[in-house]
Parts: structure tokens; C-alpha cells; sequence
């Protein structure tokens, strides 16, 4: 009874003794959510127009932070080093499409899923070459990101925000709304709407797939820069983060794999539900729960809802 | 080329459906194992013995677990770290426990704990495919990754938090621990490779392995034969894990002779193998022995073999470039040959057994 | 074996008992059948024929019945033969593809009483014209499939009739006995065998051979090429024909070796590569597509290998026939040889399938001196022979060490061989027929007073003693300016080049010589796919003018060659055209062992014929083509025709020999 | 080889009842009865999207009809899974061919016989014994109808580079090797040449007289169908219009302005 009582009844009773820790909590829920929303995202851009599913995209996150940061290192100043850096993951972009995606076209989504396994260890080995394998500070107040916190009294006790974390929130908020606008009202952005739904619609508003590709991969390694930028002013830039970044699959068989909402709430969820997890059951087993909850949530709905939240129910055809 | 195979024909089935039905491969088959068993432990240096075939052996066995999930059944696996640190734990556990049972017999019975768990997280693939079911398999990687930490009854309670690998004996001759030399390890290793090697081709070219094909091929069609899905996949993660487990096992006392098993079972070591299997062939046993020599030996030769020829590489170089190769091999691979240096293999023995013709 | 203890076999019934108590346990049959080889060894055969023998009796078959054998190799049909050859009956085997009318003549011309066929297609086929075969009491097949609600009163699986044989020889002593005398007391003057010739022109007609006859000339090849029962042979020919009633039938009783039956034509090829056949017979055709194969394959091989194998063939060219026929050779040519043994010669004849092969034979038609010598140079024991099937097969035959592409080698041991006066070939052979079935007029043709059989060939002797065909008898004619014309010769000059498949030549009575040519759709299609020719047909590839050139390119080869032989020289090609169609068994202009039937062609073309020598540059035709599927229709065409370039004469005929 | 089961013919091997099927609002089929009769061929026609292949999902339970019934050998059901429908001896090809790519023509088939392999798991780690006893006695089977199709040349080619006629035909061998009491073929003839078409009639027709197999064929070529089938059903926007012999079809008005006019 007492395993039950610890499980069942003790954390809520935590919850509601406590209400300004259940509070922070659930903020640092709600940041590393967005942190791994915006991450999903990348993944989603791919993912809607080309059908692959991007393991390196928290690679990307690593190599855009990388070069940023060696490239101030190198003196450049932080404004033409953020230029370059786009300029990098745009050639980035153009060479993945060039010599990967082009020639495997038309494989089966398990080979390119596992081409991009590929291209992580080639992007850190290139990484590593040209930078080192040491993890670096991010140039954070150089690119006026503010630090320090605000403290709000609230609940009856204090609830502490850090600056980066609200402008995490800001910024990607700022960014998803750019991305709707993109999508809604470019004619780019159209036919990227298009090539999700049949290749040869795209075709027909007269852009080749090559080139949507290309765009696409550039627009996640935009994405990828400023969560780079996000995640190293919160801790540092290493390489460690590719397999962080894997918290994007749970987070996207949350939000399905084609919806950019869905991305963001289902980030949200994995976020606040591993910290609020950790903090308040990850005692009972010794802690550290936190590096495998998210998957067992997202195992757990995918018994349920297999097609995420926002999909539709797939019908097999044969 | 060497092939010579008028006169081969075959008067009974069995001889029909043998594993190797051209004399001249037979050959090449015993050749190997006589080199194997006899010129390397008579001929190879410690170094070579315990640097290069050892792991080269370990791996050979872990991709053979993941290629028959993931090569056979389609399924695929993102765990098999883990599911080795399950074998070497249970192993471990075993002859700590059992200190007078041979080890041998745990080695191969901690497979079990391992084909257990392995099927346990196998059974969302049921109702879930593709890159989805690669979540569960992350979920059984990272949550028992955490067990290995976490429990510390899994390392009797070692303040390292490491498996300390015993002494253990057969014919009083020290197999594990460190009194046991490279060659005796090497050949146990070789031992247990080769029967499982021969197991897992029998297997899968019967009824099991047919039946795997099938679901990886054609799911539907394969329900429509009368095979149950659920049980196939989970007979063939069982299978699996039941090898990588023996995998790990071996990993853990005969080649590492202990250490911290969150490190050698971790994602990387996932990838690592899932590596080994894609560069090998997807679907292939001599796949298996083909990815992990490449993928073993890639390594080697950038630690070791560029400076003995006078290029200076520091070994963090060594890495970073090692990284650099695997990442472009497996592009290479899935761009020019998705099935592999077994693909490449059968093309070339095809083109030696038409030579001089193209087909 | 010594000579004594055989020389009282005069029966290939003798010959199965005598194999199955000399070597029992050794292989005579093997068939592939679903999926791997069974075998029989001679002990099984010989039981399993009794049985069928007793069936047979049972049935009522008798002394000089004559039993018809339809179908592809398959040892229930060879089995047929053994046994009702042990019952003094004679085996009428019939070409398997011949259509419904054919197969009534041949059957209904025989008088057979019964017939053991291999499936549904063919008891369709005979039930078909049953109210043209009277005689015909009981039709034995092989493989039930298809058959099981046929009204069985007249139909019998063979392997029921074996069943009920076996019962008798158990239950039955009496049977048994009558069995045992009838093979005893069976004479090598019976009619062993009844082979219809295909005939190139009117009815086939039924050769009769005796026991004796067959069985002395099969000792004689077999101790010639000294086969023995570790021999293997495939059999893929006609049964009808007379060389797979020789080579595979009466040699493999004689010589005690295998007869292997492959699963489907299909297969043939596969099948022979997994047997590794020692003994091998195949027409030039085979051989033909066999290189043609060869080259084409080649084409598409990397550079290197492309490479490799033109270095070693030409090193073949040079040296290999003389390392077979084993003249001196610098030591130096002998080891490259040696390395493109290993690199290309054994290689391809593994693939082929003729690695093991000990002696190969071609004959039928003349083989193109390339193909001949390639074959050679890389180590194939290939020779020639020449025969007839009223010769029982051979007439000559070339000696491992004498071999030459245009001769067809010496007499066989024990046949005589005569020229007679206007150049036609007459031999006396210990396997000559006895005489054509119910036609002794024509028999009587065919023989000479003093007992010789008329070829209908002509050919002359070389100084070696080799003899060298030049064409059929009556079709060696003159021009009109009196030079020396033989069509085939000419046509096997020009078919000997890949690109061409078949050649129709004329002359005969005219100022110059002209011919149609079919292309190779295979060789020819293979050029256009590299050179991007596209083409829809047949008949549009022939009119292709870069084809005509191609083919115009052979015909001026062809004329030099012609300019250098005395006798020849005159009669160079004029005019030739490329046929709009192919020529067809099934259209009646070949003959079923797709020899051309020339007057029928003339006359079917003769507008084109006209065309060839009216100068004018073109000629319409309108004719009826039976397509694949076996429906007919009409195509007219308007074929081009182009002038030949002649050479001047370079040899006089007074060099002639 | 023996026929493997006695045709009772007239004794209703299937009935299925008032079945409806919708995907989310789409109605694929409705309310349709029609019987299969033990011996028969039965062919179901229609244009495309009258619901002939879901028809065939729902006999073999790969689809779950909403509303009616379907009663198989006596049995009533409503839903089935399709590997149980196997047990029963419902087999079927597919049509786009659902070969298994990987695999060898006769591995292919070889899967065909998988329900009639009992040999446990522990056998097949020797692949001697009874395992391989097993192996050989089912691969004679498979040979079987290796030599009835007429593809032994292709017996050990992977199936993904046959062309598409000899796909069908190692289709047909696969469900074949299931000895099914009713087989369900789903355009068998498409996409072949005129050659093509006839050795597939003649290999159904065979299968009905050699193994008494029942045989429900959905086909567009309307000569084939009226040659080859006993009794005939259409369906139009999935609901059945007619039902009856070729000629009754043939003549049946509602099917001449529904199909026959429009697609010939």
C-alpha cells in the first residue's frame, strides 16, 4: 500500500502543498519544450516536403552553433558571423540535397531515414575536424540575449524566470509565426504545402523538387541556428546534443509527423510532462527518469492514437 | 572465375537446399574456418588477436541480432546496446551467483534474459511500424541504459558501478578474467561464433526465416499465407536480442574483461551496429562479418596503420576522421549499394561465377 | 568387356540385360523432375522395362507392331522403345512439334497400332485426326495432368501399364517366359527402329533400320571416340531424329553411358551445365547462337574484361588449335595459352556448360570456319561428321587429331565410300537401312545395283583423305555463262557472318547469282540498341538502310572470298535483298529441321525473285505470315534491292584441283 | 497427382449477406448478398470503384464490413482476421502483385505452405531431422506446382526481377500451395499479353479441375469472364446490379448501360 500511497496519492499531495515549485516546474517544463518543439520542427519542415525523416537535425542545432561560435572566435563580429552562418547552412543545404537526396531518390523512407544517420557522423566529423570535439560557450550577450532572472513572488514562495528562457519563448513563438506566414502567403511557401500533398502539384507551380528541397533543408538549418543559439546561451554547444535531439521522435509521434502545431503542443507535452515526471516520481526510483519518460509517454499514445494528435486515421489500402 | 560447376547436380532436396550447394564455396568456407581456428591463434600477434579479431567477432554476433530483426523481419531496432548490456548483466549475474556452473553455458543462457526483454519491448510493433516503432526500441534503449545505472544490484552493488569479470575455467585452462590470454579467449569467442553463425543460417533458411522475409516484404500478404504477425515479430526480436545478449555477454568477459556497462551498451553502440548492419547488408549473415570488419577495421587503420607508415594522425584526429568515414560509407552504401557489401559480395561471386561474361 | 562376349548381341533388348549384369549399379538415366535429378541405374531400368514389356504383351502388342513415340526426352519414352523393342515391335518415334495433319500421315503411313506420348497436348493432337487412324487401339501417356476426365477406354498413364506389368511379372510365370523368349529370340535382321526423314521435299518417309545394322555401327563410333559408361550425354534432341536415336539411344545401350533428360526446354542449358555432359552432339545453328551469345554478352562486359578476352582469344586463334592437334609451339605461346585457360577459355566453357565435354560433334549443316575454329581454339574436342538417317547417322567422321572446318573427315571404320562419276557421294555402311517403309520404288532409287546408298550430296576427297561436301546433288547447277553454281555453298558462306540468319540463293539458269537474306533479329537488334536504331519489327529493321549496308559490307566479303576459288569465282553474288519477314517452318519455307525449302520460296517470292534480276531497284510483295500466336495475316512490303560488289577474278580455273 | 478434395458440387461454400462497408463517410459497398457455390468460378465485375476488391477484403477479413453477415463453410461470421481466414482455406492474390521481392520464386511459394509446417522452433535450429524432413516434403509440394505453372526455369530467381506476366503466375503458385478450398484472385489477367492471358486461363481452369479448388475472380477482360466463369456477379458503385450466368449477365439491361456500353 505504501508503493501505491508513494505513487499515487504523495506527488499530488506534493503538488498541491507546494504550488510555486509545481509552478516552476512546470516552466522549466514548458522551456525545454520549446527547445525540443523547435528542434521537431526542423524535422517536420523536412518531413512535410520530402518525405524523410531527419535524424541529423540535432546535428544541424550542433554545427549552425559551432560555426557561429568559431566563427566570432576567428574575430568576425557576431552580425556578419550569424550572416555566414545562415550562408553555411544554406550550402549545407544545397550539398545534402546534391549528393544525398538526389541520388536517393525514390528509395524507400527507411533509406533515407538511415542516410541521415550518415550524414550526423559526417557532420561530426566535419564539426569536430574543423572546431574540436571541446564544447563552447555561446556568444550570447554578443547577440543581446539577455541573462540573469526575474524572480516573481507568487503561490507563497518564489518562482524564478530566467531571461533566456522568456526570450526562448518569444523568439520561437516569433519564429512560428514567421513560418505560418511563409506557408500561408509565399508562393514558395505554397508549393511546399503542395509537394506534401503530391509531388507533381509542386511541380506544376513550375519549382522543382530539387529546389523545394533545398529550401526546406535551409529553412530547418534557420531553425536549427536559432535553437542552437537558444540551447547553447542555456548551457553549452556540444556534441552531445544530437542525441538530445532525439527527444524530437517522441515529440513528434506526439504531434504527427506532418503538423507544425502539432509540433509545438506535442514539444510542450514531452517537456513539461519529463520535468513534472522527474521532479515528482523520479525520487521514488532514484531519479534520472528523465532520459527515458518522454519515450515511454509517446510509446504509451502510440498504443492508442498511432497517428499522433493532429493526424488523420490511416486506412491501409491494399 | 574459380568457378567451375558443371557437374554439380544435385539428386536429393536436401542436397538442393544445402547453404552452400557449389562445391567451390564449400571450399572457400572450410578455408576460412581452418584460418580462423588454426593460422590466426598460431600466427596472429596479441595485438591482432585482441585488437582485431576478438572485436571484430563480438560485433559480428551483435550485428547478426540486429540484422535479423531489422534485415529479415524489417523491423527496425535503435536498442541493441542495450539489449547486449542485458545479456552482459545477466551473464554476469549468473556467474556471480552459479560461480560453479561453466560460463560458457551462461554466456549463451544470458541470451535468454536478453530474448525475454527484447521481446517485451518488441510488442508495440503490433500496431506500430516504421520510424514509430524505432521510438519503442529508443525507449527500451534509454530506460534500461538507466537500469544499468540505477540498479545497482545489476553490479553487486561495486562502488565503480562496473562488472568485474571473475576467472573462469574450462579444462582448468582460464578463459575469462585476466589470467585468460588473447588466443584463449580469441578461440572460445571463435567457438560460440561459429555455432551461432550456423544456428541463425539454419534458422532463417527454413519455415522462421521464410516467415520473416515474408512480414518484411509484404506484411499484408504475409497475413493472407496464415502467419500470425505478433508472434512472427516477436519471435524475431526474441531471436534477436537473444544473440545480441550472448553478444554482449561475450563483449563483457572476453574482450573488455569488465568495465562500465552504461558505456559499451549506450546509443552510440546502437548506431555503431546499426552502422555495421546497413554498411554490411541488410538481410545477410556474411553481411554481418562484412560490416563489422569494415567498420572495425576503419578505426585500426586510422590509429594505427597511418602512423606506421610515416602519416602522423593524433588518435583525436583519428576520430574525428574515423567519424568522417563512417558517415560518407553509409551514404556511399545506401546511394550506390542499399543492400550493402554483402550485395556487393554476391555481385562479385556472381561476376567470378559468369566471368568472363557481365552476366 | 571383351569383343567375344558381346559380339552375340546383335538386339538392343540383348544389350539392356547385357549392361544390367555387367554394370548393374551404374547410372543409364537420370531426369530432371521437379526440381533435382532422379536417377535409374541400368539393374532398374532393365526391371521396369520387362514390366512395361509385360504391359505391353498385355495389351497385346506383338511381334513387328509398329508403336509410335511421341514427345520430348523423357525416360518413360526411351523406356517405350526398350520395351517394345523387346517385344520385336518397332518404335515409330515422331517429331514432337510436327502439327495434328503431319503426325496423322506419319502415323497413319506406319500402320502403328499404338502410341506412348508424354502429355494432354499430344493425346489432343491424335484424338484430333482419330477417325484418320483406325489402327490405332491404345494412346499411352506420360504425365496424367489435364487428362483425368478424358474417356479412358483408349488412354492409359504409361506408368499404370509398367504398374500392370510388374503385377504379371509376379503373378504371371507363363508371361514372364514368353517375354524371356521373345528377346532371346529376337535377330539382329529385325527392324530394330522406323525414323521419318523430314523430307525437304514431298512426304516424309519411313527409313527402316535393322537391329544388327544399328548396333555394329554404334560399336564402331563407340570404340572410334572410345565412349565408355562413365560417359554423360543430355538429350534435347527430337527423339524422331536420327541423331538422338544414335548418338543418345544406341550409344548409351552399346557403351553403358548415361542418358540425362533435362526438365524443360526451357532449361536445356542450365541442365547440361549441372550434368557436365562428356559427349555432345548440336547442328552448327547451336553453335551459332552459341558465339553470337558469346560476343553479345561480350559487348556489354567492362573494358578490362572486354579487353582481356579479345587478347585471349586472338591468342587462341594463333595457337590453340595447333596445342590441341598437338604441333610444336614455342614454349612461351604454350604458357600464355595456359593463362588464358585460366582466364578466359575454362571460364567460358564453364559457363557454357562445356567444360567437360570430351568430344563434341556438328554436323547437318556446313559450320562457318570461324565459328568452327573458335570453338576448337579454345579447347573444345569439336569435330564433324557427316551422315544421313539412312546411313543410321554416320558416314565419316573427323579423328581427334585431323579436323578441319571445311572437310567433314574420312570414312567411319567399316563404310566404304565412292564419287561416283557426276560428283554425288555413295556409301556402304554397316548401319545402311534396310529400305524405306511400304515404298520399295523409292528404295530402290536411293540404291545403287552393287548395293551402295545414293547421298544426294556432292563432294570430292582432299588429298588427306577428308571428304568435303559442296551441296546437294541435284542442286549444283550452271550459270547461264556456264560457271560453276552451288547455292548452298554460297548461302553458308554468308551465314557464317552473325548478322545473317538465313540465305536463299539463285542462279540456276540465270546470268548471275542473287539472293535473299534474313536477318539475325537477335545480332542485328543488338546493333541497333547500341547504335540507337530504333525499330518496331522485324520487317522494318530488314528495310533499315544502314542494315543494307551492313549486310551489302558481308555480300562484298563474301565475293572476295568467292574471287579467290577457282571453281567459284564466276558465280559472285550479283543483287541481293533482305526478306521482309522471316522465314518460317510454320509458313511451309522451312523445313522442320529448319532447312530452306527453296522452290517453294521462289515460287511464294517470285516477284521479289523477279525484282533481282529486272534491275529494277525495288520489288512489292504481298504474302501470308503465321504469327506466334499462331493466327495468320498478310504483309506486303516493297523490299529494296542492291547491287553487290563484284571482285575482279584473282584465280584461274586452271589451278583448280 | 491426386485431386486433394471431392467437389460436392451445389453446396454453398459462401454466403454473404446485406454487407455494407464505409471508410469514414465513403460507402464502398452496400448492402450486397451473393453466394459462391462449392466447385464454381465466380466472377465479380464492374467498373472501377464498384467495390469488387473490397469485396474481396471483406470475404478474406482484411476489412470488418459495418453491417451484414458472411457465412463460410456453415460458419456465421462478421469479422475474421486474415490470417484465420487462411486457416479456413481462403487464399488470394492481389492486383498489383504482392509477392514477397526479396525472395526466390520458390521461397515465395515455399510461404505458401507455412500453416502446414508444424515442426517446433528447437528443430529448426539444425535444420536436420525432422525439420528437413518437413522442408523436403513441402518443397516436393511446392515442385509440384512449380511444374504445374510451367516456371521451373525461374524456380531460383528473385521473384522482383521476373517480369509482371510470370509474377502473376508465381502468385497464383503461392496461393495455390495454400490448398485453399475458395480462392479469391483479384484481376489475374492484368496487364498481360494476349499469350499471357491464355496459359492463365488455362492454369485457372486446371486449378479447378485438378484440385477442386472454388475460384471468386474479379476481371476486366469481359471474354475471359464470360469463358471462364460459371455464374457472375456486377457491381456498380457497390451495389450489385445483376447477378446470374454469363449469358443472363450479357443480356441483363442495367449491366449494358452500366458497364458493357461504357467500358466496350
Amino acid at each position: 500500500m505504501d508503493i501505491l500511497q508513494s505513487i499515487f496519492v504523495t506527488p499530488f499531495l506534493d503538488m498541491a502543498g507546494a504550488p510555486d515549485l509545481l509552478v516552476q516546474t512546470l516552466w522549466e517544463g514548458l522551456v525545454s519544450g520549446v527547445l525540443y518543439a523547435l528542434i521537431a520542427l526542423g524535422f517536420v519542415l523536412i518531413f512535410k516536403a520530402s518525405g524523410v525523416f531527419n535524424f541529423a537535425q540535432g546535428i544541424m542545432v550542433v554545427f549552425a552553433a559551432l560555426t557561429l561560435v568559431g566563427l566570432h572566435e576567428k574575430g568576425v563580429p557576431a552580425w556578419l558571423a550569424v550572416i555566414l552562418t545562415l550562408g553555411v547552412m544554406y550550402l549545407l543545404a544545397l550539398t545534402v540535397e546534391r549528393f544525398v537526396l538526389r541520388p536517393l531518390v525514390n528509395q524507400p523512407d527507411i533509406i533515407l531515414f538511415m542516410a541521415t544517420f550518415g550524414l550526423t557522423y559526417v557532420l561530426i566529423g566535419v564539426g569536430e575536424f574543423i572546431f574540436g570535439g571541446e564544447p563552447k560557450q555561446m556568444i550570447a550577450e554578443q547577440l543581446f540575449i539577455p541573462r540573469g532572472a526575474i524572480d516573481v513572488k507568487m503561490l507563497g514562495g518564489r518562482v524564478t524566470f530566467q531571461k533566456i528562457d522568456i526570450a526562448a519563448a518569444v523568439i520561437a513563438s516569433v519564429m512560428i509565426a514567421a513560418l505560418a506566414a511563409f506557408f500561408q502567403y509565399t508562393r514558395i511557401g505554397r508549393a511546399l504545402r503542395a509537394v506534401a500533398d503530391s509531388h507533381k502539384a509542386a511541380l506544376s507551380v513550375g519549382i522543382s523538387l530539387n529546389q523545394i528541397w533545398a529550401i526546406v533543408w535551409f529553412a530547418a538549418g534557420i531553425v536549427a541556428l536559432i535553437t542552437g543559439i537558444m540551447w547553447g546561451a542555456r548551457s553549452e554547444v556540444s556534441f552531445g546534443l544530437d542525441i538530445i535531439a532525439l527527444k524530437a521522435l517522441p515529440v513528434l509521434i506526439l504531434g504527427g509527423f506532418t503538423s507544425i502545431p502539432g509540433a509545438i503542443v506535442g514539444g510542450l507535452i514531452i517537456g513539461v510532462g519529463e520535468k513534472v515526471a522527474e521532479f515528482y516520481w523520479g525520487p521514488l526510483v532514484g531519479g534520472g527518469i528523465e532520459s527515458w519518460i518522454a519515450y515511454v509517454i509517446a510509446l504509451g499514445f502510440l498504443m492508442f492514437r498511432p497517428q499522433g494528435l493532429f493526424g488523420d486515421k490511416i486506412i491501409e489500402r491494399i | 572465375m574459380f568457378y567451375r560447376e558443371a557437374g554439380q547436380f544435385k539428386k536429393t532436396y536436401a542436397a538442393d537446399m544445402a547453404v552452400f550447394p557449389i562445391l567451390q564455396d564449400r571450399i572457400g568456407i572450410a578455408v576460412i574456418l581452418i584460418v580462423a581456428a588454426v593460422v590466426i591463434p598460431l600466427t596472429g600477434s596479441t595485438f591482432f588477436i585482441s585488437s582485431v579479431m576478438i572485436p571484430f567477432l563480438v560485433f559480428s554476433l551483435a550485428a547478426m541480432g540486429l540484422n535479423i530483426v531489422t534485415g529479415y523481419t524489417g523491423l527496425i531496432s535503435l536498442g541493441t546496446g542495450a539489449f547486449m548490456g542485458v545479456g552482459a548483466f545477466a551473464c554476469y549475474k549468473l556467474t556471480t551467483i552459479f560461480p560453479n556452473v561453466n560460463i560458457i553455458i551462461w554466456i549463451l543462457a544470458s541470451g535468454i534474459f536478453s530474448a525475454a526483454i527484447g521481446a517485451a519491448f518488441g510488442l508495440p510493433s503490433l500496431r506500430i511500424k516504421g520510424f514509430y516503432l524505432a521510438v519503442a526500441t529508443l525507449a527500451a534503449q534509454f530506460f534500461l541504459e538507466w537500469c544499468f545505472v540505477r540498479v545497482p544490484w545489476l553490479y553487486n552493488y561495486s562502488a565503480s558501478g562496473a562488472i568485474q569479470v571473475p576467472q573462469r575455467t574450462l579444462f582448468d585452462v582460464a578463459i575469462t578474467g585476466a589470467n585468460a590470454t588473447p588466443t584463449t579467449r580469441y578461440l572460445v569467442l571463435l567457438g560460440i561464433v561459429v555455432l551461432m553463425t550456423w544456428v541463425a543460417s539454419n534458422i532463417l533458411h527454413g519455415r522462421i526465416g521464410r516467415t520473416f522475409m515474408a512480414v518484411r516484404d509484404m506484411d499484408i500478404a504475409a497475413e493472407l499465407m496464415g502467419i500470425r504477425l505478433l508472434p512472427a515479430k516477436l519471435m524475431a526480436f526474441a531471436l534477436s536480442s537473444f544473440y545480441c545478449g550472448v553478444a554482449g555477454a561475450v563483449m563483457m568477459f572476453l574482450w573488455y574483461g569488465g568495465g562500465e556497462a552504461a558505456d559499451a551498451f549506450n546509443i552510440r553502440q546502437s548506431f555503431n551496429i546499426l552502422f555495421m548492419v546497413i554498411i554490411g547488408g541488410l538481410g545477410s549473415l556474411i553481411g554481418c562479418f562484412l560490416g563489422a570488419a569494415l567498420l572495425n577495421i576503419v578505426p585500426i587503420i586510422l590509429k594505427f596503420g597511418f602512423p606506421a607508415i610515416g602519416i602522423a594522425i593524433g588518435s583525436e584526429t583519428a576520430e574525428h576522421l574515423n567519424h568522417l568515414l563512417v558517415g560518407g560509407l553509409i551514404i556511399f552504401f545506401l546511394i550506390v549499394e542499399p543492400h550493402g557489401l554483402a550485395r556487393l559480395w554476391q555481385i562479385t561471386k556472381q561476376k567470378l561465377r559468369t566471368w568472363p561474361f557481365p552476366y | 568387356m571383351s569383343a567375344n562376349a558381346t559380339a552375340s548381341l546383335d538386339t538392343f533388348p540383348k544389350w539392356l540385360q547385357h549392361n544390367a549384369a555387367v554394370r548393374p549399379a551404374r547410372p543409364a538415366m537420370r531426369h530432371k523432375d521437379l526440381g533435382i535429378w532422379k536417377e535409374w541405374s541400368w539393374a532398374e531400368i532393365d526391371r521396369i522395362v520387362r514390366s512395361y514389356a509385360l504391359g505391353l504383351m498385355a495389351h497385346g502388342l506383338q511381334h513387328g507392331d509398329k508403336i509410335a513415340i511421341i514427345g520430348s526426352n523423357r525416360p518413360k519414352l526411351y523406356w517405350s522403345m526398350m520395351a517394345a523393342q523387346c517385344l520385336g515391335a518397332v518404335p515409330v518415334p515422331v517429331y514432337a512439334d510436327s502439327v495434328a495433319d503431319e503426325m496423322a500421315y506419319v502415323l497413319d503411313h506406319a500402320e502403328v497400332r499404338f502410341a506412348c506420348v508424354q502429355d494432354q497436348e499430344q493425346v489432343d493432337k491424335i484424338l484430333s485426326v482419330a477417325e484418320r487412324l483406325s489402327r490405332i487401339e491404345m494412346v499411352f501417356y506420360d504425365e496424367p495432368r489435364g487428362l483425368r476426365d478424358y474417356d479412358h477406354s483408349r488412354l492409359q498413364a504409361i506408368g499404370d501399364v509398367i504398374a500392370q506389368g510388374e503385377g504379371i511379372l509376379f503373378a504371371d510365370p507363363a508371361a514372364v517366359t514368353r517375354l524371356e523368349q521373345a528377346i532371346a529370340t529376337g535377330q539382329g535382321s529385325d527392324i530394330s527402329v522406323m525414323l521419318y526423314t523430314s523430307g525437304t521435299t514431298g512426304r516424309s518417309k519411313g527409313v527402316m533400320l535393322s537391329a544388327s545394322g544399328c548396333i555394329n555401327a554404334a560399336k564402331d563410333t563407340v570404340a572410334f571416340d572410345g565412349l565408355t559408361d562413365k560417359d554423360q550425354v543430355i538429350a534435347y534432341l527430337p527423339l524422331a531424329w536420327v541423331g538422338d536415336h544414335y548418338l543418345n539411344y544406341a550409344q548409351a545401350l552399346v557403351a553403358g553411358f548415361t542418358i540425362n533428360c533435362p526438365e524443360s526446354p526451357d532449361t536445356a542449358v542450365n541442365d547440361r551445365l549441372e550434368i557436365g555432359t562428356t559427349f555432345a552432339f548440336a547442328p552448327p545453328r547451336v553453335f551459332e547462337s552459341m558465339l553470337t551469345g558469346i560476343m553479345i554478352r561480350m559487348e556489354d562486359a567492362s573494358w578490362l574484361k572486354r579487353k582481356l578476352f579479345n587478347y585471349y582469344i586472338e591468342v587462341a586463334r594463333q595457337w590453340g588449335e595447333k596445342i590441341h592437334n598437338g604441333e610444336s609451339v614455342p614454349l612461351l605461346a604454350r604458357l600464355n595459352y595456359m593463362l588464358g585457360e585460366v582466364l578466359i577459355y575454362g571460364p567460358i566453357k564453364n559457363v557454357l556448360g562445356l567444360s567437360t565435354i570430351r568430344i563434341g560433334y556438328t554436323a547437318g549443316e556446313a559450320i562457318g570456319p570461324q565459328l568452327f575454329s573458335f570453338f576448337r581454339s579454345i579447347g573444345l574436342n569439336l569435330k564433324q561428321l557427316y551422315g544421313q538417317t539412312e546411313a543410321f547417322l554416320y558416314v565419316t567422321c573427323q579423328t581427334d587429331t585431323a579436323v578441319r572446318a571445311d572437310c567433314v573427315g574420312p570414312a567411319t571404320p567399316n563404310v566404304t565410300i565412292r564419287i561416283d562419276e557426276n560428283g554425288e557421294v555413295l556409301y556402304k555402311s554397316p548401319g545402311q537401312f534396310v529400305g524405306y517403309f511400304k515404298e520399295p520404288e523409292k528404295t530402290a532409287e536411293t540404291m545403287t545395283p552393287d548395293g551402295f546408298v545414293k547421298t544426294g550430296d556432292a563432294g570430292f576427297f582432299e588429298k588427306d583423305g577428308q571428304l568435303r561436301i559442296i551441296d546437294r546433288a541435284k542442286d549444283v547447277g550452271k550459270l547461264n555463262n556456264g560457271a560453276l553454281y552451288a547455292p548452298k555453298y554460297i548461302e553458308n558462306k554468308l551465314k557464317f557472318f552473325p548478322n545473317i540468319r538465313e540465305v536463299v540463293a539463285f542462279g540456276q539458269g540465270e546470268d548471275s547469282v542473287t539472293v535473299f537474306i534474313n536477318i539475325d533479329l537477335v545480332a542485328v537488334g543488338n546493333w541497333a540498341e547500341r547504335n540507337n536504331v530504333s525499330y518496331g519489327s522485324y520487317q522494318e529493321l530488314a528495310g533499315n538502310p544502314q542494315v543494307y549496308d551492313i549486310i551489302a559490307g558481308h555480300v562484298a566479303e563474301v565475293n572476295r572470298q568467292l574471287a579467290d576459288e577457282p571453281m567459284m569465282a564466276r558465280s559472285q553474288i550479283a543483287r541481293f535483298l533482305i526478306l521482309p519477314k522471316e522465314l518460317d517452318a510454320d509458313d511451309g519455307e522451312l523445313t522442320r529441321t529448319q532447312k530452306v525449302r527453296r522452290g517453294f520460296i521462289a515460287e511464294r517470292y517470285a516477284s521479289l525473285v523477279k525484282g533481282l534480276y529486272d534491275g529494277s531497284s525495288e520489288a512489292a510483295i504481298s504474302t501470308e505470315v503465321t504469327f506466334e500466336d499462331g493466327r495468320k495475316g498478310v504483309i506486303s512490303a516493297r523490299v529494296k534491292v542492291m547491287d553487290a560488289k563484284i571482285w575482279p577474278v584473282t584465280a584461274t580455273p586452271s589451278q583448280a584441283a | 497427382m491426386k485431386p486433394l478434395r471431392q467437389i460436392e458440387p451445389g453446396e454453398q461454400l459462401l454466403n454473404v449477406e446485406n454487407v455494407s462497408l464505409r471508410f469514414g463517410g465513403v460507402k464502398a459497398i452496400t448492402d450486397v448478398s451473393f453466394d459462391i457455390v462449392k466447385g464454381e468460378v465466380r466472377a465479380i465485375i464492374g467498373p472501377n470503384g464498384a467495390g469488387k476488391t473490397s469485396m474481396l477484403n471483406v470475404i478474406n477479413g482484411f476489412y470488418h464490413p459495418q453491417e451484414g453477415q458472411i457465412t463460410y463453410r456453415g460458419a456465421t461470421r462478421s469479422k475474421m482476421r486474415p490470417h484465420v481466414a487462411a486457416t479456413q482455406g481462403i487464399a488470394r492474390t492481389f492486383q498489383n502483385v504482392a509477392l514477397f521481392k526479396g525472395m526466390t520464386t520458390l521461397d515465395n511459394i515455399m510461404v505458401g505452405r507455412t500453416l502446414k509446417m508444424q515442426k517446433s522452433f528447437f528443430w529448426h535450429l539444425f535444420r536436420h531431422g525432422p525439420a528437413m524432413n518437413e522442408e523436403i516434403e513441402h518443397r516436393k509440394f511446392v515442385e509440384e506446382i512449380i511444374d504445374f505453372l510451367e516456371i521451373e526455369h525461374i524456380r531460383k530467381v528473385p521473384v522482383g526481377k521476373l517480369p509482371y506476366g510470370l509474377q502473376k503466375r508465381v502468385e497464383l503458385g503461392r496461393a495455390l500451395a495454400m490448398e485453399p478450398e475458395l480462392l479469391l484472385l483479384d484481376e489475374p489477367m492484368a496487364g498481360m499479353n494476349l499469350e499471357e492471358k491464355e496459359d492463365m486461363c488455362r492454369f485457372i481452369l486446371d486449378t479447378k479441375e485438378q484440385y477442386g479448388t472454388t475460384i471468386a475472380l474479379i476481371e476486366h477482360d469481359m471474354g475471359v469472364v464470360m469463358d471462364l466463369s460459371d455464374r457472375v456477379v456486377v457491381l456498380e458503385y457497390g451495389i450489385k446490379i445483376a447477378d446470374g450466368t454469363p449469358d443472363e449477365v450479357k443480356a441483363n439491361q442495367k449491366v449494358i448501360d452500366a458497364y458493357l456500353g461504357v467500358a466496350h
